[in-house]
């Protein structure tokens, strides 16, 4: 079927699926019970609707969605590495997904482990001194790490400190998580070579910067040769240096951000860990200190008795608090647990190793027909511009678009802004090289289409259920929801009818 | 081991069509000093089905709810999840699938999304809902910095009846954001209309209560509504149990400016609390200011209906600093979860639900609180949770239990000292049958 | 894409998936443990893939495959109804799915109690003494049941019996069954009502006959009205009554077999039960028997302890002994367990009340237009002939595949053999009202294409990922198997390019 | 409760459409005397989670081999098997389809099948196999039915060593059909090649051989098939654990002419020994002979490879009753499994999970044997099980090893009375550690 109904356009009065146990206990009128004006006066409108009606629903909806599990999905920034499915198998065993929260840490012994040994794992990574688990995503482990920052130089008398420095580079988190953390932002610019300008940051390093964010391998997927300069000089001017984990898949076993210099780390173990990302989320992003942040690290953090068992403690005086209920995403970590263990030291770096080998092998394959902004061995990921495609009226995104057409996710674009039409492909190290070699010979295509028949990159995709969307629309005037007696959005045009899925 | 398929021999040809030898020739850039010598100081690697081993052996530690009774709530609650649910939202097109940035390949997990954010506003009858928060406590502080806008300062007002943990990880924002935080007194378990109404002034942008509060009493929202509104804050209603939708009159009745809710119970696996999912929910006039994801309903260049990720101008990805919030990942698979739910349960069941948690719960209070040794601390209308004080410390109380298979309520003191040790939460919700029950009240009179 | 490579096509030298545990005792080279001539000299030459690359193969291959949950699928005779995700969980707990079969009772005592109960209902259900749940499948409870009743008519020292008479409309397996245990076969003719001929049943009945097969409803999904009096005259003759049950979904609380008179009855657990069908399997398919034949019954059987305990019975001296390893298909055992639990006596009738509802609906609404050969009130399904479309150059294979545009499985077709241009629609109790209209007008609309343009239908169908196969060829030149440097069958017809899935 | 969508309105109104009132206006062709009167004499139905505690406290009564270590094999082996094949076989797509009988909507189960077919005849070395049959036994069923040809009647002999399940299956349905079923003898655990030489003649259709046998131990395969192929009967090797087929020499290797085996240790549950997975191998020449379904590759109208069933015209919806076989439903989601199972392991992984059941076996032999009151009956090569004499009642034994959380060996005189009460058949597969065995040597010291 070329579209599925909204489920609040199914079912009828009266359908159910859900079966609750039978009511055994005695019971009274709710009034009886409760305030009158406290009850509700009109159920919730939920569908009313059986369940093979759900289960096909929701079938259909799967059909109508891409995932790795469907095809190479080379998309920057994001690691969509293949998600092992012992991770899921482990993460659904009862023993961790039928645990309360708030149990005696004695009825917790082998979560509370878990988490210990995976802070323990994620402190030898990132050569840190201390790791909490609690962020529940990158951007919560920018705003933790921020605030732990922050609590640092007032511990110290230098609440002054408003300013972060953040490459142009950067992911939209890092400013935004400054900005949440009451802090100001000040942009470094990018050098020739793809890494932060130095002389540009000397600048603007003074005694109110309180850190700079970079990533490392940055968002050009390039490493930045002069990391140790950088952090020397950020340490000189008392600030801090804050390690944006998002790209550590290039990293593991071969640099470690601690010896890099970096002050904090957080992780995206949904990105470097496979754990997956689930449509969006959820995620985890650990974040890693030097020793000199532990104090003011969140809790509660797990600790291991003399007996050997294990608890949770609550955080000391210095802390920043609590930054969200219980224990951070906990089967994320479980997943994420379940990828390191299976890897063991040389496995992580052989991963780290295999995602810039594909990496290279895609780049040194396209960049004859794709503009390389900055022509260097690159990291796990890198970024090429499509400005000669665009010359002839193929832009980045209908690039992306027309991808789509051949079974295989898109390259993120236009991020990161310092490159027009950026296109980021990170290939991962899962990916065999029939896989990178079929990628290379499409992108082939699609740059000799731009050249012979524009049109056809132009109006792409064309294979897929629904063709491109009117985001102008959906903006200027949003619905935001389904309600009684709205008409699905239809443009007037004709569909072909008869013709089912 | 890895996952890695390419073979070292195809690697090595590989490495060659880059005029490469080995690995080590792209690695260049890394300064020699920061090269890491040796391996990583991690445990060796395990093959499949030892790590399948060894984590059995570490879920196997912990006391799981299907082994035991579970009597606590306190935020997290042990609901009846019908099977469908992880079958259809764990199908891999879901599950191994990014944020849906091409929605050409992706109308799946949009129109689910767009699905979940109309179930959102139908249970807490406002009118827009988000894609996701991470979870229950930082929806409430989302809210709170919503309230008080970017840049912003002054004061946000917190009942004390709110979840601990939730006013713990205001505390934190607030303090790194630099707004106000003040807490309301409580008077005889409920929020107190007069702390509040003396704290209320011109600097207050937001008043945030949770219904059912964190002691499961149901608390006089209009009153507590009507005077926040008589200031220009808005009234935001936290909730942590989502259950009590069926049965009380939802946010929107009575006009709350948003609602933050933990969304978790609603069809996810509770593991150990997390992950979770945040609910946000506000006033069509509030859309713009609204933090995190939301998909919209367009059309296809074909004519068709679609769904898109839409106002992605409040978002970092493009307002980064001046964006409403940092978020980026959120819940998403939890908000499939959560649809699929719902849809199971519909309109009839949600109702249902509410009314087996009260009936469940009442019939519990009733029994436990016939015992000996044990009396009731409050005594307001309350839901699906109840406040006790038992002969002897909580704590003792539930290792006892649990030796008789019982997880027994939350030990109030770890966040009202005033209450002592002795003081617990009990919570019962639609999961917990009347031969449950009188388990529980067996076992309490035995360990009394 | 279009096409799916063979998993023989992927894959490189040296990949592989898969880990186990590693080596950790002492080895011995094989030579020393196991004689020279014994060993394998050339590896196995399974694929050699990778985790990634397996999960996207069989990911692909499952989006190229219709299920219940994708859509409509009212195969006649089949009863592909809603298969409960409940069942799914039941049959995965570790206590049933890790179970070894030769363990101690005492070590399973769960598992029997199950059988034993599940026995039980189905013996109620059936109106049976006792029923056996070893059968894996129809056809297997078919050859168990005529091997009881040859045991049984031996035991009369009525040896000589080696006939079966069984109706024309019936399932090719029970003729092929009847044979397997040894016996003649003698076809019934159907009646103008659908039922079997009760004359032309009085002149084939003899002192030889061993017994009637037959379904009730039979395969036209009619209720023979003269089945009492059937019953008679076979058992007057001294001929015993088998039941094939996979028609049972129509007289669950309705009727019962025992009581129409059968000695016999074969369950499918995967139709009725939905278990479900899984691409063509497993199933299970218990007996139930009357009490004189209880004594021939395979072993072993559940037995109830005095202490409340289970046990498996070995057979007794008149048993025809053992049909399989082991205790039948136990996890589909578990599942139908489920779904009996679940409904109880009021549900099960309900199911069947609604399964004929639904049939009767859509029989309603078609007869007009589609020629109903028997035009009486069905029970659960309903026969159609699509002589007037055959007529216009429409086959009801046409109309088969042209059902498939429209995202929903075909009817059975050209059975029972009876009906020329057959279509045998068995809607089920599980689908919706919209469904069942959607079906009639997608019928209507065929039928109507069948006038003005057939070749719509006859070149159907046009949306699935492959085209109609050629038959001929498959049977003409057998190809069962790939083999190395196989190259995939193909005709030189261009293909679109460039344009995937 | 039921799975039923429609609500009794939407029956009454659809009811209405037929002219109808009641369903009871439907049935008028049930007479009245078998019309059933009241309600089918049935438990109550259950709720969802109520049906779910019932089938866990169930389930939980049995001893499942994640809490115990097991040394039973016999016929079922406890494997490694990797976490993919579940997720992917069973997704709902081939889960919930029916025998692909449209090809046009089945090419996934079609194509899996065929790669199925490929991959029995890759480990077994045979040119041809079908796409399953029931189990283990009933293959071996129909290999004699199939030597024995239709109608005809004549002998079938079976080596004593085959798995006595096997055998009185066999017998049954010898029996019925009617061919004679004569056993050969033993020679120390191993066939006597000069009782099979001593039954062989022109009445003889097929000679049943087991290999690796009941007793684990390694047949001269080759020395069989001379002795039959001396005479016009099939030469018939049996496989109960295909793990061997990763180390022994194929049965295409010494020319067998059908292969019967239990496939369901490749990648299924175990599953208290069902469904499992019958394979069913032969030459090519025995094509048309063959029971079963076959998939074949053709094309389509459009030119591209698709797949069929195909050479229907062997079986029971096509020939009735003059089939090869009455099969119909067989086991084709197992065969998913396998696929996906043997894809997994591949080619390097196969011989691996073979090469480590025979050092772990040996292994386990050696440490076992070393126990005083432990000794070997045979003293044959073996594969991956073996036996030996206990100076106690396996029985005995066996209840003191599950107090250890282990499963022990099988009970050899359950089917040989001659090996007394004493003597037990261990297996060791490629899922048992050394940690797993030596724990099973310390038990048995304790227990002997
Ligand atoms: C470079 C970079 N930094 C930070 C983030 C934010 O991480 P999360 O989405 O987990 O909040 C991302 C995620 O896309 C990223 O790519
Ligand atoms: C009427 C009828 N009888 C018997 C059978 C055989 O059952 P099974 O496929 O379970 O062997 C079937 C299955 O298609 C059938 O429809």
């Amino acid at each position: 079927m070329s579209t599925e109904p909204l489920i609040f356009e199914m079912g009828a009065p009266g359908r159910r699926a859900a079966t609750l146990f039978e009511m055994d206990v005695p019971t009274r009128p709710l009034i009886d019970l409760l305030p009158a004006e406290a009850l509700r006066q009109d159920d919730a409108p939920l569908p009313e609707v059986s369940e093979i009606e759900i289960v096909r629903h929701f079938t259909h909806l799967s059909q109508r969605n891409f995932g790795v599990d469907a095809g190479f999905y080379p998309l920057g920034s994001c690691t969509m590495k293949y998600n092992p499915k012992l991770n899921e198998d482990m993460a659904g065993l009862p023993g961790f997904a039928r645990l309360h929260p708030l149990q005696d840490d004695d009825q917790a012994q082998g979560a509370i482990e878990l988490v210990y040994r995976l802070e323990e794992m994620l402190s030898a990574i990132a050569g840190m001194a201390r790791v909490t688990v609690q962020p529940s995503a990158g951007a919560h482990g920018e705003i933790t790490g921020l605030m732990v920052i922050k609590a640092y130089h007032a511990s110290r008398g230098e609440g002054r400190r408003n300013i972060v420095l953040i490459p142009d580079g950067a992911h939209g988190t890092n400013p935004a998580s400054a900005t949440l953390a009451d802090y100001e932002i000040r942009e470094i610019r990018t050098d020739a070579r793809g890494g932060v300008d130095v002389d540009h940051l000397r600048e603007l390093l003074d005694e109110n910067v309180a850190a700079l964010m970079m990533t490392n391998p940055n968002t050009l997927g390039v490493f930045d040769e002069n990391i140790v300069e950088i952090a020397r000089m950020v340490h000189e001017a008392g600030g801090q240096l804050y390690y944006d984990g998002a790209n550590a898949n290039a990293i593991m076993g071969l640099a470690r951000p601690g010896d890099m210099g970096f002050d904090v780390v957080h992780f995206n173990l949904h990105k470097t860990c496979s754990t997956p990302h689930g449509g969006g989320g959820p995620g985890a992003g650990p974040i890693g200190v030097a020793p000199h942040l532990v104090p003011f690290l969140p809790g509660p953090l797990p600790a291991r008795d003399a007996d050997g068992g294990y608890h949770w403690e609550d955080a000391g005086e210095q802390s920043i608090g609590r930054v969200r209920a219980n224990y951070g995403n906990f089967l994320v970590l479980v997943r994420a647990y379940t990828y390191l263990r299976f890897h063991g030291p040389d496995g992580l770096r052989q991963v780290s190793e295999s995602a810039i080998l594909n990496a290279n092998y895609l780049m040194h394959a396209l960049k004859d027909l794709y503009t390389l902004p900055f022509d260097r061995t690159c990291m796990h990921e890198f970024v090429l511009s499509a400005n000669q495609q665009k010359a002839r009226g193929v832009t980045a995104m209908d690039i992306a678009k027309r991808l789509l057409d051949f079974g295989m996710y898109a390259p993120t674009v236009y991020f990161p802004l310092i490159v027009p039409e950026a296109i980021m492909i990170e290939p991962t190290e899962t990916e065999t090289r029939e896989t990178l070699d079929r990628f290379i010979e499409v992108m082939r295509q699609i740059d000799q289409e731009s050249r012979t028949e524009p049109a056809t990159v132009t109006q792409a995709p064309h294979t897929t259920t629904v063709g491109r969307l009117d985001q102008t629309l959906a903006a200027r005037k949003p619905r935001l929801r389904w309600s009684p007696g709205d008409a699905p959005r239809t443009a007037e045009k004709s569909v072909p009818v008869g013709v089912s899925r | 081991m890895t996952y890695i398929p390419n073979t070292p021999a195809e690697q090595h040809a590989m490495l060659r069509t880059l005029g490469a030898e080995t690995i080590d020739d792209l690695l260049g850039a890394i300064p020699a000093d920061v090269r890491l010598q040796g391996e990583l100081n991690l445990p060796p690697a395990l093959s499949e089905p030892a790590l399948r081993r060894h984590e059995m052996a570490l879920a196997g530690k912990n006391l799981n709810l299907d082994e035991a009774l579970c009597f606590l709530g306190a935020g997290s609650y042990d609901r009846v999840v019908p099977s469908v649910v992880a079958h259809l939202a764990k199908r891999s097109e879901f599950l191994t699938s990014y944020t849906p940035y091409q929605p050409e390949v992706s109308q799946g997990m949009l129109q689910a999304t767009y699905e979940f954010q109309t179930m959102v506003c139908q249970i807490t009858g406002m009118a827009i809902a988000n894609a996701s928060l991470y979870d229950g406590s930082t929806a409430t502080v989302e809210a709170a910095l919503m309230a008080v806008g970017p840049g912003g300062r002054g004061e946000v007002l917190v009942s004390r009846a709110v979840d601990p943990q939730y006013r713990q990880t205001l505390a934190t924002y607030a303090h790194a954001r630099g707004f106000t935080l003040r807490e309301i007194a409580l008077d005889g378990g409920a929020t107190s209309a007069r702390d509040l109404q003396a704290h209320l002034g011109p600097e207050t942008k937001a008043v945030i209560v949770q219904q059912p509060n964190f002691f499961g009493i149901v608390e006089d929202m209009p009153a507590l509504e009507a005077l926040t509104h008589s200031t220009t804050a808005l009234f935001v209603a936290a909730i942590t149990e989502p259950a009590s939708l069926g049965v009380l009159a939802p946010p929107g009745a009575y006009n709350a400016d948003i609602v933050a809710a933990e969304g978790a119970s609603l069809g996810n696996p509770i593991g150990y609390g997390g992950p979770a999912l945040g609910l946000f929910a506000t006033k069509a006039d509030l859309m713009k200011r609204m933090p995190g994801r939301l998909v919209g309903e367009t059309v296809d260049d074909r004519g068709q209906r679609g769904f898109v990720l839409t106002l992605q101008a409040r978002e970092q990805q493009i307002r980064r600093e001046k964006a409403t919030s940092n978020i980026c990942t959120n819940q998403a698979l939890l908000a499939v979860f959560a649809t699929v739910y719902l849809a199971s349960l519909g309109r009839q069941g949600f109702k249902e639900m509410g009314v087996q948690c009260v009936q469940r719960a009442h019939y519990a209070f009733d029994q436990v609180t016939a015992l000996p040794g044990v009396r009731p601390i409050f005594d307001k209308p309350f839901f699906d949770e109840f406040a006790v004080t038992l002969s002897q410390p909580v704590s003792a109380v539930n290792r006892a239990l649990a030796q008789r298979g019982i997880i027994g309520g939350y030990a109030l003191d770890r966040a009202y000292p005033e209450q002592g040790a002795n003081a617990a939460l009990f919570c019962v919700t639609e999961a917990r049958t009347r031969d449950d029950i009188d388990q529980l009240v067996r076992a309490m009179k035995e360990v009394l």
